[in-house]
């Protein structure tokens, strides 16, 4: 594995990999050779990033449709990932889940799910399984404000924090569930405070600062491995893109571009690019560069699937 | 002046939301609710505009709470109200599927009558570029064996606009099960309110060598196959349904009865399923008196895969329905019709209802 | 309708005709005569009865399979409730519905749900067509501690609160669901701080004061009439019986003697009848005697429903 | 020492809960969780004990959240486990359908064969002394209608225990339906761990008049209403299908071969359900040349009433199984069995498996 001079460089390694990943997603799209709806999560990857930092390859990380980042940063193949959006027999799944069912069982990428909130209890009773098997592993279940609502977020929730199950829920708060804004949705902006009513950790992240976000998670990841029980973290962020598909639709109405530039100002990449050594930035973007290429030829001379495999893998 | 009714042309979700805007013209406990349903997309257009005629007391997004929101519409229904609940995909209503079949479908019935439940369920059955596993399931079976649901599945614009009214004006909760792939076909749809029948089927082609019935958009997969097989000199008549509960099992067994053949072509998995349905009543039709050839087509016995090269092995498409009609009614394995033509099939436009 | 002379008299009667009744049913269920599972709420009937003074005809309340306390103090017919329980014709749904069905529909009685939960949302629509319909009644939800573990609890809250409908949420928290005890199914016991975060009202009693929740509601129930949403209340409480059957079952070791008799020390049924004037409560007494009575002949006196009834009611 | 094998009688709530203790002391990775599995009363006794010998950590209860708590199990099941998720009544899984059909079913497939979901469900089927609307349902066929699931409902205490040991070690999801009414009964049940292989029918009787196929508590009352036909002279050949999915068509077509009359009584309603499914294979085997008399019986098409007077005309019993039974096989509708009779019949414990 490539080492890194600095907790920034490594972090921004991890989120240029994704943005230049899912700019390059987007580019190739409108070719029609990715038959895949594609949440992208660009502006979104700095959570991902600061959070995974701190897990190990037997950790498990879970995300959502839009979990391109999660994939990449618990350290999914970037050409199996690829291939996936390709339709291809090398993806991570044979072709079988496109971009929105992601998974790396060997990576502790646990497999993603587009039916939204369901992964969130599947995340837990991966907890719950380290905990019976006595690991002192930790599992981090990322997913979406509009998750939140579903009742089997506070089931999971109530249950992880009862049994003090190692995980952290991690929401990604970018105040949209596809063009529904908070308002409609939430009868209160207080899900930080609610979750805290169940006697875990929560604490909430307004600005999009990737390192406090990182030392914090850090100090609580610790505190799991030694049986502390579940946290919570609440990121406050923004959506650059449509929700699904490869294109900004800021013109459609339905929220403003002001908003959009005051988070794009604040962009991560940016930033944190603009702190690193210079020769070492330019580095890790030729090798980014040069990966994602390589995944795209990968991908596109990789074979489908012959039909007859429509019937592999019903049952184990 | 409006134009004359046959003279229109409309698309499928202009349909659906027509039927659903007249409906609330006509009759102010109507509403509708749902994820999405007045953003400027409006589930694909067939909810645009709802929101700015009707506001936002009576059209409105919700939550994310499938299981709630369908209590809560049912709790509306039985006050009184008749609402009209939107579910972008019909995979999505396992996650209400205790207030469905717990609450909805028993209420009347448990409560002795005293309780109706006038609710409307709309679902959409998502297809191709990707949809895979949990975006592309046709469930319907699961609602039809529930006494107290009703089901169900227009196959064209006309359909989708006169079984919408019909499903808000029925006092039981009723699914009305879209396609994806259907939303943009056209037909002739009257401008004035009118409603289409539950439990009358409808024979969209006649023909003697064997019936085939299509559910939702197999209806139209099947009818492209009859072209093919009409070259072929074998006339298939081609039954849809239109409602899955009630079904007009009689209209399937009278056309069985004239071809002694049925292919059954449902949107769904075979196993349990409404194509076992039928093919159980033909099975036990004592006006049935020789054993018919039957077959079921349906999807895959797998999970949908989202790659191309699976998924069109996943479903049924109006070759492999041609071929297998073709086998049943003539016995014959002689003939698979040319690529180039079942691409032909595909640009046929079926100006439902036919 | 009876007059009484005082709140606590009107109380009383409400209480003792629960408690009552129930006691009977109690003693009838030996006999096999009631083929119907029981779900007895002798110790907590006040809670329902403090609650549902405060509401009018057309009003609704909802209630459980625990529910005869709920249907009678909304108004329900006595008669029709026993013979519901005898699974006989003149039941309230002609025998289709038992004790765990109970529903009023003419009285604001909602059918109440045997499967935990399901009641809530349902009674959220109900306070929903209110709105619509620009009424200024409100709907009363009772529920147990079990039921808010539901995921339809926190979604049915949100929603609730999200729309300012015009819904008290009840809580009988008796610390039980069937036999396993709050600690094994709650994180924390703070679910009213928790329902307090959707930015409602939210109220806890951890004593059975009979006249403080009903002060209480009186003014919350008010409020709502004039448009200010929803509110809860979580009272603390005690099940005397058995989860369901006729029986007391201290003997089964899952809970202490000493617990309920503490609670059973403060039984509202005897306090508050101590506290009223001896020839009222007698009279109150007597005339419930009476109506239990009627009501066994009614129900033991009244037909089945013949088996070609099976068919009706299947589709309205 | 223990006792031979095939003398000892078990009851199948006994045998349940024996499979599951045989299934935890083999492996490690097996755990139990469900309402109330752990409390004095034990799940009817099936899961009584259990708490004392493996502890809190293997053996617990869960909040009354039934949807996230089998998403705990699968992922638990994803990451080495192997969980059973006990629920008291089959009613209650509308709660986690999603769960059970869009992740427990998929996921093999899903993600391409690298996650694996060995998840238990055991589930039970409620009936009479007011079970009602929502205590009383059999909803197997909306889970053998789902690819990646399987489903089996043991009839018997030998078969309770078997399949139960045979579940914990599938990979799969496995559904196991059982039958409150079943409890109490016993059969002969080996004392040494063992499996019952999945798809594989039993013929509990062997006849050349008709076949009666039977689904869980089905398989009692048919055995039931077979004694009273004996007496008529009919002989009907009884199979209890075992597993719903996968299931063993061959014993059951080679059977229809032989009596060309098929009833099937199901423990469920009819409309698209496994009753449909069977019949529909039967009428489409190329190996059946003759249309063979079929019928289906199971749930009224209603809800279930909790009142007996009309809770006894909801389903099917050894009466009325045997009136339409001997109608099916003779043709003529001259015989009804003596109420006392059935009684009696009634009072036949089987000490399955037969
Ligand atoms: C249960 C369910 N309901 C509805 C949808 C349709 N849907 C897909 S994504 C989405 C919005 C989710 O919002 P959020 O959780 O905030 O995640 P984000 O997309 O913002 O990352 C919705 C409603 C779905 N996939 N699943
Ligand atoms: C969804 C569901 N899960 C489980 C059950 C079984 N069950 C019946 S009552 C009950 C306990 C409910 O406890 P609570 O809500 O506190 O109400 P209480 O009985 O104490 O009044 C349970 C688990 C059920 N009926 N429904
Ligand atoms: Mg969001
Ligand atoms: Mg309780």
């Amino acid at each position: 594995m490539t080492e890194y001079s600095t907790v920034e460089a490594r972090l921004y390694a991890s989120i240029a990999l994704v943005r230049r990943a899912e700019e390059v997603i987007s580019e190739i799209y409108p070719s029609d050779k990715i038959k895949s709806p594609v949440h992208l999560a660009i502006g979104q990857e700095y959570i991902a990033a600061a959070v995974i930092d701190h897990l190990r390859g037997s950790d498990y990380a879970s995300g959502t449709y839009r979990g391109h980042g999660v994939y990449l940063a618990k350290g999914g193949d970037l050409n199996s990932m690829m291939a996936e959006l390709y339709g291809k027999k090398t993806g991570c799944a044979q072709g079988r889940a496109g971009s929105m069912h992601l998974v790396e069982a060997g990576k502790g990428v646990i497999g993603m799910s587009a039916v939204v909130g369901t992964g969130i209890p599947v995340a837990v009773g991966h907890a719950l399984a380290i905990k019976q098997q006595r690991r002192n592993d930790v599992v981090v279940a990322f997913m979406g404000d509009g998750s939140t609502e579903e009742g089997c977020f506070s089931e999971s929730i109530n249950f992880a924090a009862l049994h003090k199950l190692p995980i952290l829920f991690v929401v990604e708060n970018n105040r949209l569930a596809i063009h529904e804004p908070l308002h409609k949705r939430w009868a209160a902006d207080t899900l930080t405070e609610r979750v805290a009513t169940y006697g875990i950790p929560a604490t909430r992240f307004l600005e999009p600062d990737v390192l406090a976000i990182h030392e914090h998670v850090g100090k609580v990841i610790d505190d799991m491995r030694t049986e502390a029980g579940p946290a919570f973290i609440e990121c406050h962020t923004h959506r650059w893109y449509e929700h699904v598909g490869p294109c900004e639709d800021y013109d459609q109405g339905y929220r403003s571009l002001e908003e959009g530039e005051q988070w794009r100002a604040k962009d991560v990449y940016v930033t944190l690019g603009q702190s690193l050594d210079e020769k070492e930035k330019a580095q890790i973007d030729q090798d980014i560069e040069a990966s994602i290429q390589a995944a795209v030829e990968f991908a596109e001379q990789s074979p489908f699937p012959a039909a007859e495999e429509l019937y592999n893998y019903v049952y184990a | 002046m409006s134009t004359p009714n046959t003279s229109r042309l409309l698309k499928y979700f202009d349909a659906l939301r027509e039927g659903a805007e007249q409906a609330m013209d006509a009759d102010s406990s109507v509403f509708m609710m749902g994820l999405d349903i007045d953003d400027h997309k409006g589930i694909q257009g067939s909810t645009k505009g709802l929101v700015d005629k009707f506001g936002p007391e009576r059209v409105f997004t919700t939550p994310l709470s499938e299981d709630a929101m369908t209590g809560v519409a049912i709790g509306a229904a039985m006050a009184g109200q008749r609402p009209i609940h939107v579910h972008i995909r019909m995979d999505f209503l396992m996650l209400c599927m205790n207030q469905l079949v717990n609450i909805a479908a028993k209420s009347h019935y448990m409560y002795g009558g005293t309780v109706q439940v006038p609710l409307v369920i709309r679902t959409m059955i998502g297809k191709s570029w990707g949809q895979g596993a949990q975006h592309s399931q046709g469930l319907h079976s699961m609602f039809a064996h529930v006494p107290g649901m009703k089901v169900v599945a227009p196959s064209n614009a006309y359909d989708a606009k006169g079984l919408t009214m019909q499903a808000v004006r029925d006092n039981n909760p009723v699914l009305i099960m879209e396609h994806r792939l259907l939303y943009g076909t056209e037909a002739y749809v009257p401008e004035e309110p009118y409603t289409v029948e539950f439990g009358k089927a409808r024979v969209l082609r006649e023909g003697n060598d064997l019936t085939i019935v299509g559910v939702s958009n197999m209806v139209m997969e099947a009818m492209r196959a009859a072209e093919l097989l009409a070259e072929q000199g074998i006339e298939a008549e081609v039954i849809d349904p239109v409602t899955i509960s009630p079904l007009d099992f009689d209209t399937i067994e009278a056309s069985v009865n004239k071809t002694g053949k049925l292919l059954v072509v449902d949107n769904a998995w075979l196993n349990c399923g409404f194509s076992a349905e039928i093919v159980a009543r033909v099975a036990e039709s004592e006006n049935i008196s020789l054993k018919p050839a039957v077959k079921r087509m349906g999807f895959a016995p797998t999970t949908c895969p989202t790659t191309p090269s699976l998924e069109d092995a996943f479903y049924p498409n109006p070759k492999t329905i041609a071929i297998t009609a073709y086998q049943l009614a003539s016995g014959k394995q002689d003939w698979v019709p040319a690529d180039d033509q079942c691409q032909l099939a595909y640009q046929t436009q079926f100006k439902g209802p036919f």
